[in-house]
């Protein structure tokens, strides 16, 4: 049971000070981004950013990459959990059409469901 | 065709089936239903079997031998159901798509619900309440939508259901194939009387359905006519009518270039967030000045333009709504219909 | 019974043991406890309290609907009715039952582990719990709420004037008292395990309370935070759902049964992990594929969040969404039967006996049979689209909640209950509860799939009349069912006091807890205990009687 | 800077239990255990966490892909420079309580204290920002949704973005609160020599969460302010 993991890694000071630093830089980046005009990159990049700075936080400020498996799994779960909620919601609002029947289901427009017609079913 | 299968047997626990849909529903049924007994039986019998077969016969009797598991027939009670439920899925979907895609000359009926009733509404211009009348073997495509909460209606005889949603459209289609009464519910829990919010299709025949159009109380003008009514009444003429604002012929199901660029669909859902949020779609080429009519505009006259705008359109999709219109009061060709002359 | 002759046999006064039960006396050595054992009693107490008040209120409804026209109650009261059922029996007895009175009281002894791994935070749980309790008690009080327990909007959020907000309120504490106890079973079983008790050697119950506890984790936060938005928009009238403001009420219910689905499965894991060790223990056999038994557990918990949108086939949902959570809905039904044909499969040459717990397993594996399968019907989307809301619903997941997970609380409850109090209760009026529950419930809920098969809507206060036989057979199974529940709580509460002693493993079963005293000492072994077989190894030789300590 | 200082220390349970052997509560066997399970409950509550916020996002993502044009607008009513400010702010915060556990795991007491009183100042000053220059602002132009007086372009939606705003920043806002509240406590508590001898689970914990609610403003950042671009 007690595996004899180490209790404590204390990092680097300059470590530290080298992500900070960075994090400040992505952050005037991120807001620098915001005033160039990049069609929808703007929110990709916004993303990215974003995604990155908190990489930084979990990896170095909360010590993941010294953490167990177990901790790494606890946030990929997390984060899976988070892409699901968000994502298959919007499998419904992406695919259900402003319209009130989508265009395929209309007999007289080729359709996805092309192969149905005429079938009993 | 498949309601005559003879390998599907008349049990009375099921409704009558009285649409195109039942009989594919119900053939699905039966399936699952003889897929799930075969298994309930098979696990009680071995639970039985098993349970009197190695029954305890002494206190501190112990299995002879102890048997960890079995890669292959784990394999086989995990395969198995599995390919009985992709055939399940497939099929159900199949039933599902078919169900929800309406032929494209389904006349329109719409229906509106409100805590605890169903207003009614044919093209033609009867409305009822709590009733439906279709005639038998046409396609009717339900357009509802409901003025207060989610209600849901649901035509077991038909095999039909949908959800009624506020400020918003979906619809239902069923072809009856059967002349009779048919029950439908509120299957959406709506409030206090969600129990007593139902009613009933009246299926008839083509003949029946005449007689019983032209012996209802007839509101002067039909839907389309009302909605050309409107149309003058609100003021919608002084901008749609001259250009200030999109016209309104060839709209409906049409293609709309928005003001950022994007194209929508025209249809009921589109024009009923035109009227109450004109701001929320900007036509390209025109100046967002339309004011809402939010609060000023009951679902039922809401409709009732749709139905005048849909009169006015050239897609073979509306043939059903212009030819209701053709009895209207209102102008509905084209020149009329943009209002100049008036 | 087989330590009562050897009891006789000492002096009372080495017979008297310090245990659990009587290590510390007073109200306040009950309430300030950290003990997990003593936590439990105060879950097994609570929950049974609001069991009494679901129940009470499933009682009224049935007896109102022997009438088509009601005779007992208005519809509004009616809608009350079944919303307060719905409620308590989700959020404040099924989801709470096995997982608080059964896993925690057994999770740290079947793991060989002193206590939780947060004792405090497991009575703070408790407490969350009751706060939840007495808000939504006081919902009940102050007149009740009419929602129903999905909470749909707009109704919830602008339609009714009852007391949603209360309910909303209770709902969302009650959130954060499974999170809590989901948490420290994580932790717990991660890192309190005894020497040697790996994962393959983990008793199912351990298995199948880690993935519920994964589901409490991950799904309980986002009804937490659904809750809140229902409350904001009742004070505020800001449009998140309601559609005259702007919203989408489709939403709610994107996220309410993002958590509703997978809650279905917290109540019904734990009473699968609860028979894998009945069958196991009263046919003596090893689990028969102990593997695809514990991996399913995990299969259902991850697929389970997978397959909300089959709720919402016609309720506006997008036709592609609804064929994606079919086609998910149907991988569901995998794990399941893989548990179903290895619990039947592990009764093969086993030596079977048939005392109550095991007739409350053979019962649930027959009721969860036809409960899964029902499953099936409202998975596939085309058959869903006529069954969807109407009594076949009501009917397959009382199958399943009622069939499936009160039956399997029952089992676990006859089954430890000898290592709770110490003591027996008499067989012979358990094993005739056990029967009578069986027969009152498919007297209940058999006819329910034939009203749902002919159409009639749930929530109907009133109805047509051709229901009315059906609806008669439910209400006369319900008041059978009412017996079966009534039964087993006179007798165990008789057998604490009169009850003879249980010695520490009645069964002669498997597993950690058998291995201790009953009722177990205050720190659950007298010294940690090294585990050197595998889960459930009935071997040749005759099961232990005694503990290893004695 | 000393080198020792900079040293990378691994300190293992034989290490923690010398010479003034620690207690340990009663269920635990040894630092240990606590120490693992005491983390893992922690990235647990976070990963709970994420969901807690996780509907909220999911609702605010839908919203936005379905009103895009109204959110834009909403979001371009809102103070890019208070934001970025905050965000650097609370980064800040984010270095000052890494530094704090840092000093904690090399047992400084004396560290542990100033960097803690940092964390809590950086704290308060992204309080106040928000309270004062951006909540105050946006209500006083009557955007804050009970008080909604903006009736130009898609009015009802851009309310929706403005309510998705006040709830996901108050929420944001109630999660600093908190952690103001740890940081007073484990100031008091670092006073009064609890965490002396490399018993440092609270302040580690403290740590965690400190980080995970600055995760959270750094995606709340680009979400809520910085829609569709300030071009």
């Amino acid at each position: 049971m007690a595996e004899s993991i180490a209790i404590a890694h204390a990092e680097k000071k300059r470590i530290y000070v080298l992500v900070w630093v960075t994090l400040l830089c992505m952050t005037a980046l991120t807001t620098g981004v915001a005033y160039i005009d990049l069609g929808p990159w703007n929110t990709v990049a916004a993303l990215a950013i974003a995604i990155f700075k908190a990489s930084l936080v979990v990896l170095f400020f909360m010590h993941a990459r010294h953490s167990e498996h177990l901790v790494r799994i606890v946030i990929v779960c997390a984060i899976f959990w988070l892409l699901i909620l968000i994502g298959v919601s919007m499998t419904d609002f992406s695919t259900r059409n402003r319209v009130s029947h989508p265009t395929w289901f209309r007999t007289n427009q080729p359709s996805v469901f092309h192969h149905l017609e005429g079938s009993p079913y | 065709m498949l309601h005559h299968l003879p390998l599907i047997p008349h049990v009375s626990f099921l409704p009558p089936e009285a649409s195109s849909m039942a009989p594919r529903v119900d053939l699905l049924l039966w399936f699952t239903i003889g897929i799930s007994v075969f298994f309930t039986a098979l696990i009680f019998i071995l639970l039985f079997v098993f349970a009197i077969k190695y029954r305890r016969r002494s206190p501190d009797e112990l299995p002879e031998k102890q048997i960890e598991g079995n890669l292959p027939l784990e394999l086989t009670w995990t395969l198995i159901p599995l390919l009985i439920v992709i055939v399940l899925f497939v099929w159900g979907a199949k039933v599902f798509v078919s169900d929800r895609r309406p032929p494209a000359n389904a006349v329109h009926v719409y229906v509106v619900a409100k805590q605890w009733m169903w207003k009614i509404q044919h093209a033609e211009g009867p409305r009822e309440i709590d009733a439906l009348h279709i005639p038998v073997d046409e396609p009717i495509e339900c357009i509802l939508t409901s003025q207060d909460v989610i209600h849901d209606f649901s035509v077991p005889a038909f095999r039909a259901k949908m959800d009624v949603l506020p400020d918003r459209y979906t619809t239902l289609w069923f072809k009856a194939t059967r002349v009779g009464f048919y029950h439908f519910y509120c299957d959406q829990y709506c409030g206090t009387f969600h129990s007593k919010m139902r009613g009933y299709v009246d299926v008839m025949t083509r003949e029946g359905y005449e007689a019983w159009l032209s012996g209802q109380e007839r509101h002067s003008l039909s839907m389309a006519g009302e909605g050309a009514k409107l149309y003058q009444q609100y003021g919608c003429i002084t901008c749609h009518g001259t250009g200030k604002g999109p016209p309104w012929v060839g709209l409906y199901d049409s293609k709309v270039h928005l003001m950022g660029g994007q194209t929508v669909i025209a249809d009921d859902n589109y024009i009923r967030e035109s009227i109450l949020q004109p701001s929320a779609q900007i036509v390209a080429g025109y100046k967002p000045i339309m004011p809402t009519f939010q609060g000023q505009i009951s679902e039922n006259q809401i409709l009732d333009i749709i139905a005048y705008i849909k009169s006015l359109a050239t897609t073979p999709n509306a043939q059903g709504a212009t030819a209701a219109a053709k009895g209207a009061a209102a102008p509905t060709t084209k020149g009329n219909g943009t209002g100049k002359g008036e | 019974m087989a330590s009562a002759g050897e009891a006789a046999l000492q002096s009372p006064a080495e017979t008297y043991r310090v245990h659990y039960l009587n290590a510390k006396y007073g109200i306040k050595s009950w309430l300030l406890t950290t003990d997990h054992k003593r936590i439990a009693w105060l879950y097994f107490f609570s929950t049974t309290f609001f069991f009494i008040v679901g129940g009470v209120a499933a009682a009224m409804m049935r007896l109102n609907l022997i009438e088509p026209q009601g005779f007992l109650v208005e519809p509004d009261t009616y809608n009350k009715l079944f919303t307060i059922h719905g409620t308590v029996m989700i959020f404040f007895f099924l989801a709470p039952a096995v997982p608080t009175v059964l896993g925690n009281f057994l999770i740290p002894m079947m793991i060989g582990a002193r206590d939780v791994a947060f004792p405090k935070l497991n009575l703070l749980s408790w407490y969350i719990f009751m706060t939840a309790g007495t808000c939504f008690l006081y919902t009940i009080i102050a007149g009740g709420v009419n929602t129903g327990w999905t909470f749909y909007t707009p109704l919830s959020t602008s339609y009714v004037n009852t007391h949603v907000f209360s309910a909303a309120m209770a709902v969302f504490i009650s959130g954060f008292s499974s999170i809590l106890t989901g948490l420290n079973f994580i932790v717990t079983i991660h890192k309190m395990r005894a020497p040697g008790m790996t994962w393959s050697r983990l008793p199912l119950f351990i298995w199948a309370l880690y993935a519920t506890s994964f589901i409490f984790v991950l799904a309980m936060p986002v009804i937490a935070i659904t809750m809140v938005l229902v409350m904001l928009e009742r004070v505020f009238h800001v449009g998140i759902f309601d559609p005259a403001l702007g919203g989408d009420p489709v939403l709610f219910q994107h996220l309410f049964w993002f958590f509703g689905h997978p809650e279905v499965y917290i109540l019904i894991l734990p009473s699968m992990g609860v028979m894998s060790e009945l069958i196991t223990a009263f046919s003596r056999r090893r689990i028969f594929g102990y593997g695809f038994v514990a991996a399913s557990s995990f299969g259902i918990a991850i697929i389970s969040f997978l397959v909300w949108g089959h709720h919402m086939f016609v309720s506006g949902e997008s036709v592609y969404a609804g064929i994606f959570f079919s086609a998910m809905s149907m991988l569901v039904a995998i794990p399941s039967a893989i548990k179903v044909f290895n619990w039947t499969a592990t009764l093969y040459k086993g030596s079977v006996s048939f005392e109550a717990p095991m007739l409350y397993a053979i019962g649930f594996i027959g009721l969860f049979t036809i409960g899964g399968l029902t499953g099936v019907f409202l998975a596939t989307i085309g058959l869903d689209v006529f069954l969807h809301d109407t009594y076949f619903v009501v009917a397959h997941f009382h199958f399943i909640m009622v069939g499936g997970a009160i039956m399997g609380y029952m089992g676990g409850l006859h089954f430890w209950w000898p290592k709770m109090t110490g003591k027996m209760y008499p067989d012979y009026w358990a094993r005739l509860a056990a029967f009578i529950t069986f027969v009152g419930f498919n007297l209940t809920f058999g006819p329910q799939f034939i009203l749902g098969f002919e159409g009639m809507p749930r929530r109907y206060a009133i109805y047509p009349a051709r229901f009315q036989l059906l609806n008669i057979m439910s209400s006369a199974g319900a008041s059978i069912l009412a017996v079966g529940y009534l039964m087993p709580m006179i007798y165990l509460a008789w057998s604490i006091k009169y009850g003879p002693d249980a010695g520490p493993n009645p069964w002669k079963a498997k597993g950690l807890e058998w291995e201790t005293e009953s009722p177990p000492p205050v720190h659950n072994f007298e010294s940690t205990p090294v585990v050197t077989e595998e889960a459930y190894a009935y071997g040749t030789e005759p099961a232990r009687a005694v503990a290893v300590s004695s | 800077m000393s080198s020792e200082a900079d040293a990378t220390i691994l300190k293992t349970s034989t290490a923690s239990s010398k010479a003034h052997a620690l207690t340990v509560p009663e269920q635990f066997d040894d630092a240990t255990q606590q120490h693992a399970a005491a983390s893992l409950g922690m990235w647990v509550f976070l990963a709970t966490e994420v969901l807690f916020f996780g509907g909220l996002l999911a609702s605010y993502t839908i919203y936005r892909y379905l009103y895009y044009s109204a959110f834009m607008i909403g979001s371009h009513h809102l103070d890019v420079v208070w934001g970025a400010t905050n965000t650097a702010v609370l980064i800040c915060s984010s270095l000052t309580m890494a530094m704090a556990v840092r000093a904690a795991q090399l047992d400084k007491q004396k560290h542990i204290v100033f960097f803690l009183v940092l964390t809590l100042i950086f704290g308060l000053i992204f309080l106040y920002i928000k309270f004062f220059e951006e909540w105050w602002g946006e209500y006083k132009e009557g955007l804050a949704p009970i008080h909604f007086t903006y009736a130009g372009l898609h009015a009802p939606h851009v309310e929706l973005f403005m309510f998705f705003y006040y709830v996901l920043t108050g929420l944001h806002a109630l999660h600093m609160i908190v952690g103001c509240g740890i940081m007073i406590t484990l100031i008091i508590m670092t006073l009064r020599g609890k965490f002396k001898g490399g018993r440092f689970n609270p302040i580690e914990n403290a740590g965690l969460y400190w980080h995970f609610v600055d995760i959270v403003w750094i995606f709340l950042f680009p979400l809520l302010y910085l829609i569709g671009g300030r071009y």
